[in-house]
């Protein structure tokens, strides 16, 4: 199962895909070293928010996943 | 309260959803409504709405219910599309049914004003053969600053 | 700006009309709108507006200009019914379509509060077998109020 | 032809008629003589405008109306 990691608007364009699967259990250093340095520095950006199964975390920081869970990288949003 | 919340895939007539639900509350005084449309702008050709399953009907859900704990409403609709969107397509319809008008207009502007700047969507527009990514306008943030969200 | 100002003998149907207004306008980014109607309360049977011929449709359309002075709009829609009405019976359509969305609000607010506190208009309503005349309520005069008019 | 004077909404009522036609020329004394003394009770009422021609008076005693005009009598609006 391993952690899915979604990449929403303009992080898919730069990570090139809109989900990947990297082995859990999972950290916010973790998942910094395993992602490309570019999109790493994007969702080290603060505005980028970071999400677990739906939950919006209030410290990136803090991020632990494990197997089956999802988290989500996602930039400011446009509004509709 | 009857609630009418729906994050549409496809292509849709606010006026034929308003006229629904108009009928739906034949009990209120009135009804105050908002339709967005993709502007007919610059070279767009097509706009293109990202949504995350996990966080943008829940968060359109829980908007719903702060405006419910707000306002005084008899009904309240709020349909957004996602995906593709041509110039001129509706993108979005709001709509509050209240025996009293200020709580109707002010729950359909309060629910614009936040889903046009912290709604759970991201935009991208095509002009010519290249796709640009839309960051919020300042308006828009200063129009949701008007409320204490 | 194409300005459809109307008093209206007749029922009408606010969705066709919104429906038609939205046709008329691909070029607005937004419409904003408000439909009021008899309210199906108390042991009212029914409510008559009266007008009279040389002040309230001049009135209304004063009351246009206004707003296009105020606001930036591509298009404004005001009707309003005249005569006798059932509970539940539509009697005021306002719509403005406009580029940006706080011109389209602020437009039907006004209108709305206007109209509903210093229109040429005069309400009565029967209940049981009696008609009584109705005066304005504070509340709508307060709405009114709150902009400089 | 004289003035017609029009009367509205419960004035209507108190008045028994729609309108009626008074001699030309015709003055805000001359008119309130020309009413029955409880219709021109309730046209003394500061809420009550008076329009000649469709224009209101922003003062009732300077009404003057002659041959073919009409005089409306508005109680206070109730608004739409």
């Amino acid at each position: 199962m391993a952690v899915t990691v979604v990449f929403i608007g303009k992080l898919s364009d730069l990570a090139g895909e809109a989900e990947r699967h990297i082995a859990a259990p999972l950290t916010w250093a973790g998942l910094l070293d395993a992602l490309d340095a570019e999109v790493a520095g994007a969702a080290r950006d603060e505005r980028t928010k970071v999400a677990v199964n739906g939950e919006v975390l209030s410290d990136k920081a803090t991020l632990v996943a494990g197997e089956g869970d999802e988290i989500a990288l996602l930039p400011p949003v446009s509004g509709g | 309260m009857a609630r009418d919340v729906q994050l549409l895939t496809k292509g849709f007539s606010p006026g034929k959803a308003l006229g629904l639900f108009a009928k739906a509350h034949p009990e209120a005084g009135g009804i105050a409504s908002f339709v967005g449309k993709v502007r007919p702008d610059k070279d767009v050709k097509v706009l293109q709405l990202i949504h995350y399953d996990r966080l943008t009907l829940p968060g359109m859900e829980k908007l719903a219910t702060n405006i419910e704990g707000r306002w005084q409403l008899d009904g309240l609709l709020i349909h957004h599309r996602t995906g593709h969107m041509r110039p001129g397509a509706p993108i979005v319809l709001v709509a509050a049914a209240a025996r009293h008008r200020r709580d109707a207009f002010e729950a359909v502007d309060f629910a614009m004003d936040h889903l046009k700047s912290r709604s759970w969507l991201w935009k991208r527009e095509k002009r010519g053969d290249t796709w640009h990514w839309i960051e919020p306008r300042d308006e828009d943030h200063e129009d949701a600053n008007r409320w204490e969200i």
